[in-house]
């Protein structure tokens, strides 16, 4: 008969939607204590929201903050870390000598560390760590140990490491990723199985949405409180809000579209957690070339920029203002913000002076969040003061790091440098993309790493000073450390200065 | 029939070696040096050609085509640049995803579409077949994200019914998979069900006009009786073919859908690794995209053998 | 008249919206009796035929009595589901086109035994059988292998047979045959009409024959109506019709088509003028605007002139005497 | 006696069955002409006039809602929604444009051609690009601004290029019907030579389907765009794109979503004119087939 060939025809799909229709009928079951999927009260999971999914576990040959940001102080730990306030403290090294000559550092570490495929941690890890970083490391980080002449094990507990010269920033650089103590047996496969001795170990991964942290059982240190805590990454902003909302996750580790927090704000379920970071977003010159190598024209930049509005509109008026590449938490932090103060006339003047607004200014921004925010109100401000301005936006990482990064190929930029105490790293080297060369500034950086702690405040300070004064960029705002997270959740970083999400501290009250 | 078959699938074939061709040019034209990206900023020149020399990109175009095909021949679609991971399971893995997604939206737009349109042809001028009609008209109009961000504000955050994103694997947590499935399934089928709505009225306002429903129906047959037992089959044929460019159409419009409720589908793969420059792992995805079109449409073209008994005797 | 009454059509009004289709189309046949239907087209007899079985399209209205032996009430007040069961058992039709008349993908077999299963009490098996039969009886070459093939295996003629072995399946009391030969090759069109004519006869049904053939309708009708405009402008024996047509349009009709005179070398006589769309007939006689013989009077409807309504003409001016007949 | 010439009743059509004259098909036509006016107007009005520079930062006027000064209320920079809507009409109309004029360009004579050639070009032509259509055609769209950037030209190329398939189906099957009308082979016949013949001919007659289909296209592109836009991988800030207006608007879904209502509205009665104006062209244009889609 038809209708049996008809079934025949179609029939397979319909009975798939019939079961699919049942099945979905089923779950649509108001039931809205379940939403809360794994994260229920009284469970010791925690599931924590970031954006930017690493691509790989391996930092040794990948860039990219997300994998630090999960990893390190948590799975991997260092000698020493950096706490809330910008200061170093002990990790595995309980204590730590500098010489009078401040060129040999001696550690002592602590016995009852083990790894987690069962190996404890001696003195001769730490050595193999440190070699490991100049001898197998292809990233560019690796150089910040080419100042170590050797490390040695003195002892299973004590290490004993020398530098070529003095170095301020070196034992600074032990709190990051390249300070990471891993054990010979266990970086057979990096990528995925990660082996260090922190307070989590590393779970699962599932690629494209989590990565699950489990307490390690034999921590050395005070246990952790949550059992499990799962990293799920999101693609955008308002995913997370709405994860959070629905109580996919607890917390929202990064938040990326403050102009969303309204909505967290008033609502007694949620706490707001705002900090600082060291993501000094920059508004950066091509200080080489025409006409950026024009320090008027540089000066009527930043005279053209109502930075107060800008971070009002542009990041909701949350950030602190900086006028240098300093953020609050270095010690040689100083307030330079009225050196440039918002001021349309000069920046008028300025530019009918020089001529510059025949020219058209290519602003390259990255496809993030804050740049391309940032981007439109800059270009607004410029033209307001009588720049012409063409505002590219450029794939990130891979187009705009080929393009501005590497060929500077670009009049103005706008980027976070979020790595620690890297004033030194963006202005003091010419073949980096901002160009800029100031004899001054180099002296003043290679004085403060060298000297004593004193000194490397005073020379900071006035490297700070000059690049401000002379315009070398235009320094927008210093990203604010914003979490959201449910009520109750303890232990939240609240400044984001290190490479890490630091997760040992969570708790629940 | 069986040559008919035969040819289906030999041009099945050549289309798949012209499509490795197609997919592995168009990489190669594209900039960007996934070796500089995995490596960093600072990269120096020196590692950044050994990573090179180690993916055997420093090799002639031709042997890199020849390796990847073969590779794909023996079912091994190689290692990511970036992750250092085998293609191959992360790729089946988030095609399940997608896959899942899909074809639960599709079921929703045939459920939805089929006695919808069906009503509305039978009912073309009366007002009520008028209204769906124009209402469909707006559901195509409405693009998917949007749809989903609806569904979101009202399902996930307004009422609490559901979980506004995120995914769990069936065999983890079924219900929590049905749970985050729902929604998703529900924007996209939705958008292709107005549009399904659409060509299942025409087909059947096209069948209805036949004389062999008319015959039916002096035969003694109601007018719904006619369209189930004469009309349906008939009507099937466009409405398959239609089926059949929607799922490729959802197959990669699922992207967008995905982003919205993050999900790992094979869509945020291939964004990630573009935006990676892992050009191997955005190869084999699209590769394997474009398999599933010409699967899909191989498929098709034997449900017409099925279906339409003109096509079973005469090899065209 | 002898006989039982089979079919009885009155008062037959067609329109869609405003505009009138049929006429006051009145008539009836009894069993066994067979009757051609004839005009141009666009004259409404495909019309009639669908009026008949309750098969107009869904915006077109009928109004009038349509009786059917065996059927209490008016057929155009039966709602689908009752004309459903009459359909195929009381009264059956056949189509002009039988290469669409068939569904493509269903075999043949099936969709014969789909009309006996539909009105009959049997197995799927016996309505199989019986189907078999039935395609033997319209003459169908080894009918049980035709049974299992698809429509398109077979050719235009043996698809009329196998549309026509559906319409004879449940013994109607009426056929309706509309045009059923016009798309067939000539040498196959005897072989259908003989088809028609024995399976009717077989089974003592009415036969309601549409056609604009003419002599068609002279082999298989006996009696015959004549369609223009919408309405019946003549109606008579096909003898006494087509020997002495009383009306103008039906001599026109006549002269159009007799060969005699087209042998003797004068231009084929046609009927000046074409037949207007559907609904825009001219008001009165609807035949004037094209007849030669019109005159003001014909502005007014000519009234039946006739014994019965089943003979008679329309026409102020009728062909008496002077009509010119073919020997 | 023998059949009655045709020739006497030729031009009176039996009334066909199901086929009467319509009013929707007019109705589609009227709606999707206005809805597709109302957005050209817009873009056209936007060049000469918006209420204020729709890219023009202004903090103190920030997440401002509808009022009369700001008739759609102001976004989190401080501009005028409305003045975006405005000029968001142009970025509409453009990808369109570009999308269906590189479609159209290179479709139109190889659909002809398709039809006009000998088999054996006409068959691989049709399979590759059938095997185009496989190509996915927004990841691709997605690479190609990824990796070019900055414009959605680029991206709309791409859509175009990916929409050629089937207009050259349709554009094939259109002229494969003139071709093989009387007229045409009588041109045939008299050594009309192939161009002359698909360009007096063939192109004329199937102008009409390229009509329709370009307007389905048209649709088609608005909603690649707005899907590009929100993915980030669209038309570059700052100028107003319905589809990033959308994307922007996320973040404050719940405290301002006027900022989303308007520009999903707007792509909605895009998409929606486009396709009613393309259903009714075909109506008007092919009765038979009433309104298929």
């Amino acid at each position: 008969m038809k209708s049996t060939r008809f079934v025949a025809a179609l029939g397979a799909a319909l009975t798939a939607a019939l079961v699919a229709a049942c099945s979905a009928g089923s779950s649509t079951n108001p039931n809205p204590s379940a939403s809360g999927g794994g994260a229920a009260p009284g469970s010791d999971k925690l599931t924590v929201g970031l954006v930017a999914e690493p691509v790989s576990l391996d930092f040794t040959t990948n860039d990219g903050a997300a994998i630090p940001q999960a990893l390190l102080y948590n799975v991997y730990e260092t000698l020493v870390k950096l706490d809330q306030n910008g200061d170093i403290k002990p990790a595995l090294a309980t204590s730590w000598k500098v010489s009078s000559d401040r060129k040999t550092y001696t550690f002592d570490l602590t016995d009852k560390a083990k790894f987690t495929n069962g190996q404890p941690f001696t003195a001769k890890d730490a050595v193999f760590s440190i070699d490991r970083v100049k001898k197998d490391w292809t990233t560019s980080l690796k150089s910040a140990m080419d100042v170590v002449a050797d490390a040695k094990a003195v002892s299973d507990t004590q290490l004993q490491v020398t530098l070529k010269q003095p170095s301020n920033s070196w034992l600074y650089k032990m709190t990051t990723r390249i300070g990471a103590m891993m054990a010979p047996d266990g970086i057979a496969d990096l990528a995925t199985k990660p082996v260090g001795t922190g307070p989590y170990e590393f779970g699962t991964w599932n690629r494209g949405d989590s990565i699950s942290l489990k307490a390690n059982p034999n921590y050395w240190g005070p246990k952790p409180h949550f059992g499990e805590v799962v990293l799920k990454y999101f693609k955008d902003a308002t995913a997370l809000n709405n994860a959070l909302l629905t109580g996919t996750i607890n917390v929202i580790g990064t938040v990326q579209a403050p102009e969303s927090l309204k909505q967290f704000e008033g609502n007694s379920k949620y706490q707001v957690i705002e900090g600082t970071t060291n993501g000094e977003v920059v508004l950066s010159f091509n200080n080489v070339k025409a006409p950026m190598n024009n320090l008027k024209v540089r000066q009527a930049v930043r005279y053209a920029i109502n930075h107060k509005a800008l971070m009002d509109t542009c990041w909701a008026g949350y950030g602190t203002l900086i006028g240098s590449m300093v953020p609050p938490t270095d010690p040689w932090y100083e307030d330079l913000t009225g050196l440039y103060p918002y001021d349309l006339a000069k920046a008028k003047q300025l530019v009918q002076e020089t001529g510059v607004a025949n020219t058209t200014l290519r602003l390259r921004i990255p496809t993030l969040p804050y740049a391309v925010s940032c981007g439109q109100v800059v270009k607004s401000d410029l033209e307001q003061a009588g720049f012409k301005v063409a505002l590219d936006q450029l794939e990130f990482p891979a187009a705009w790091l080929t393009t501005v990064f590497k060929n500077a190929d670009y009049d103005m930029s706008i980027v976070a440098h979020v790595e620690p105490r890297d004033l030194g790293a963006v202005f003091g080297n010419p073949q980096y993309y901002t160009r800029y060369d100031n004899k001054q500034v180099q002296q003043d950086l290679a004085k403060a790493d060298t000297g004593t702690p004193q000194e490397q405040i005073t020379y900071m300070k006035a490297a700070a000073k000059t690049l401000s004064e002379d315009a070398a960029a235009d320094f927008l705002f210093l990203l604010p450390n914003l979490i959201v997270a449910d009520k109750g959740i303890t232990g939240l970083p609240k400044n984001a200065i290190s490479e890490s999400f630091d997760l040992s501290q969570l708790g629940r009250s | 029939m069986l040559l008919r078959i035969l040819r289906r699938t030999g041009i099945l074939l050549a289309s798949l070696v012209a499509s490795t061709v197609l997919v592995f040019a168009f990489m190669a034209v594209l900039p960007g040096d996934p070796a500089r990206v995995a490596l960093g900023v600072n990269a120096s020149d020196e590692a950044v050609g050994q990573l090179r020399r180690e993916f055997g990109l420093d090799r002639p175009l031709a042997a890199q085509y020849l390796s990847w095909i073969g590779g794909l021949a023996r079912f091994d679609l190689g290692t990511s640049y970036i992750s250092h991971a085998p293609i191959g399971p992360q790729i089946a893995d988030r095609l399940m995803v997608t896959l899942w997604l899909v074809v639960t939206a599709m079921v929703i737009a045939l459920v939805v579409a089929v006695p919808l349109g069906t009503v509305m042809a039978m009912r073309h001028r009366r007002p009520s077949g008028v209204l769906l009609s124009a209402l469909s008209q707006v559901g195509v109009a409405v693009p998917a994200f949007l749809a989903g961000i609806l569904l979101i504000t009202v399902f996930a955050i307004g009422l609490g019914w559901l979980p506004a994103n995120g995914w769990t694997p069936p065999d983890q947590d079924p219900v929590m998979f049905v749970k985050q499935l729902t929604l998703p399934a529900l924007s996209l089928g939705i958008v292709q069900a107005a549009v399904l709505t659409r060509y299942v009225r025409s087909a059947i306002l096209d069948v209805m006009r036949e004389d062999y429903i008319r015959t039916a129906r002096a035969k003694g047959l109601t007018p719904t009786q006619a369209l189930r037992r004469h009309g349906m089959r008939n009507a099937s044929i466009p409405v398959i073919t239609v089926l059949g460019l929607q799922l490729a159409t959802l197959l990669i419009g699922a992207v967008v859908v995905e982003r919205v409720f993050v999900i790992p589908g094979l869509g945020s793969l291939l964004l990630d690794a573009v935006s990676n420059r892992d050009l191997i792992v955005v190869q084999d995805v699209v590769m394997v995209l474009v398999l599933a079109v010409l699967v899909v449409n191989f498929v098709v073209d034997l449900l017409y053998l099925v279906i339409d008994p003109r096509l079973q005797v005469s090899s065209r | 008249m002898s006989g039982q009454r089979v079919l009885q059509v009155e008062g037959l009004d067609v329109s869609v919206g405003r505009r009138g289709l049929l006429h006051d189309v009145t008539f009836s046949i009894d069993r066994g009796e067979r009757v051609g239907l004839i005009g141009e087209s666009g004259s409404g007899k495909s019309l009639t035929g669908l009026a008949v079985l309750g098969l107009l399209p869904e915006d077109v209205h009928a109004r009038g009595t349509v009786a059917l032996a065996g059927v209490d009430g008016n057929l155009l007040e039966l709602d689908e589901r009752r004309l459903s069961h009459i359909r195929g058992r009381e009264v059956a039709m056949v189509f002009q086109e039988p290469m669409t008349a068939l569904n493509p993908t269903s075999r043949v077999g099936d969709q014969v035994a789909e009309a006996i299963l539909l009105h009959r009490r049997c197995s799927r098996g016996e309505a199989r059988r019986a189907a078999v039969e039935l395609l033997d009886q319209v003459a169908l070459p080894a009918p049980a292998e035709a049974a299992r093939a698809y429509p398109h295996q077979l050719s235009g003629g043996q698809r009329q047979r196998v549309v026509l072995a559906i319409a004879l399946a449940n013994d109607p009391e009426l056929l309706v045959c509309d045009e059923p030969t016009t798309a067939l090759d000539v040498t196959v069109q005897a072989l259908v009409l003989d088809l028609v004519v024995r399976g009717v006869t077989a089974r003592d049904s009415a036969l309601l024959f549409i056609t604009h053939d003419l002599s068609v309708v002279a082999t298989v009708c006996e009696r015959v109506l004549v369609m223009y405009g919408g309405r019946i402008v003549e109606a008579g024996p096909v003898e006494e019709v087509f020997r002495r047509p009383r009306h103008r349009y039906t001599q026109g009709l006549l002269e159009a088509s007799d060969l005699e005179q087209a042998q003797e070398h004068t231009r084929l006589r046609t009927i000046p003028g074409s037949v207007p769309p559907a609904g825009r007939f001219p008001a009165g006689c609807v035949f004037r605007n094209r007849c030669t013989h019109a005159t003001r009077e014909c502005e007014t409807l000519p009234p039946w002139t006739g014994p019965s309504p089943e003979q008679g003409y329309a026409c102020f001016h009728p062909a008496h005497e002077t009509a010119q007949v073919g020997s | 006696m023998s059949r009655i010439d045709p020739g006497i009743g030729a031009a009176g059509e039996p009334l066909p069955v199901g086929g009467l004259p319509r009013r929707r098909a007019g109705a589609s036509l009227l709606v999707g002409a206005v809805l597709v006016g109302l957005v050209v107007a817009a873009a056209l009005v936007s060049f000469v006039w918006t209420p204020y520079d729709p890219t023009l930062v202004d903090a103190s006027s920030r997440l401002q809602t509808m009022s009369a000064r700001h008739l759609f209320g102001t976004d989190k920079f401080g501009r005028d929604v409305f003045s975006q809507i405005l000029v968001g009409a142009r970025t509409t109309l453009f990808v369109g444009i570009v999308a269906v004029g590189v479609a159209g360009v290179i479709a139109v004579p190889l659909g002809i051609v398709a039809a006009m050639a000998p088999r054996w070009f006409a068959e691989p032509l049709m399979r590759l690009l059938d095997l185009l259509l496989a190509f996915p055609a927004l990841l691709l769209a997605i690479m190609f601004s990824a990796v070019y950037g900055g414009s959605t030209l680029v991206a709309m190329i791409a859509i175009g290029i990916a929409s050629i398939p089937s207009f050259v189906r349709v554009v094939r099957s259109g002229s494969l019907q003139v071709l093989s009308t009387e007229y045409v082979l009588a041109a045939r016949a008299a050594g009309r030579r192939p161009v002359a013949i698909g360009w007096r001919h063939v192109l004329p007659n199937v102008s009409s389907l390229v009509i329709v289909q370009a307007s389905v296209a048209f649709a088609i592109a608005i909603l690649a765009e707005a899907a590009l836009s929100f993915l980030g991988y669209g038309t570059p800030p700052p100028v107003p794109s319905w589809g990033r207006m959308l994307q922007e608007s996320q973040e404050m879904l719940f405290t301002a979503p006027r900022l989303a209502v308007f520009p999903g509205v707007a792509i909605a009665v895009a998409v929606l004119g486009f396709n009613l104006l393309g259903d009714g062209l075909r109506d008007r244009y092919d009765p038979k087939l009433e309104d298929r889609r």
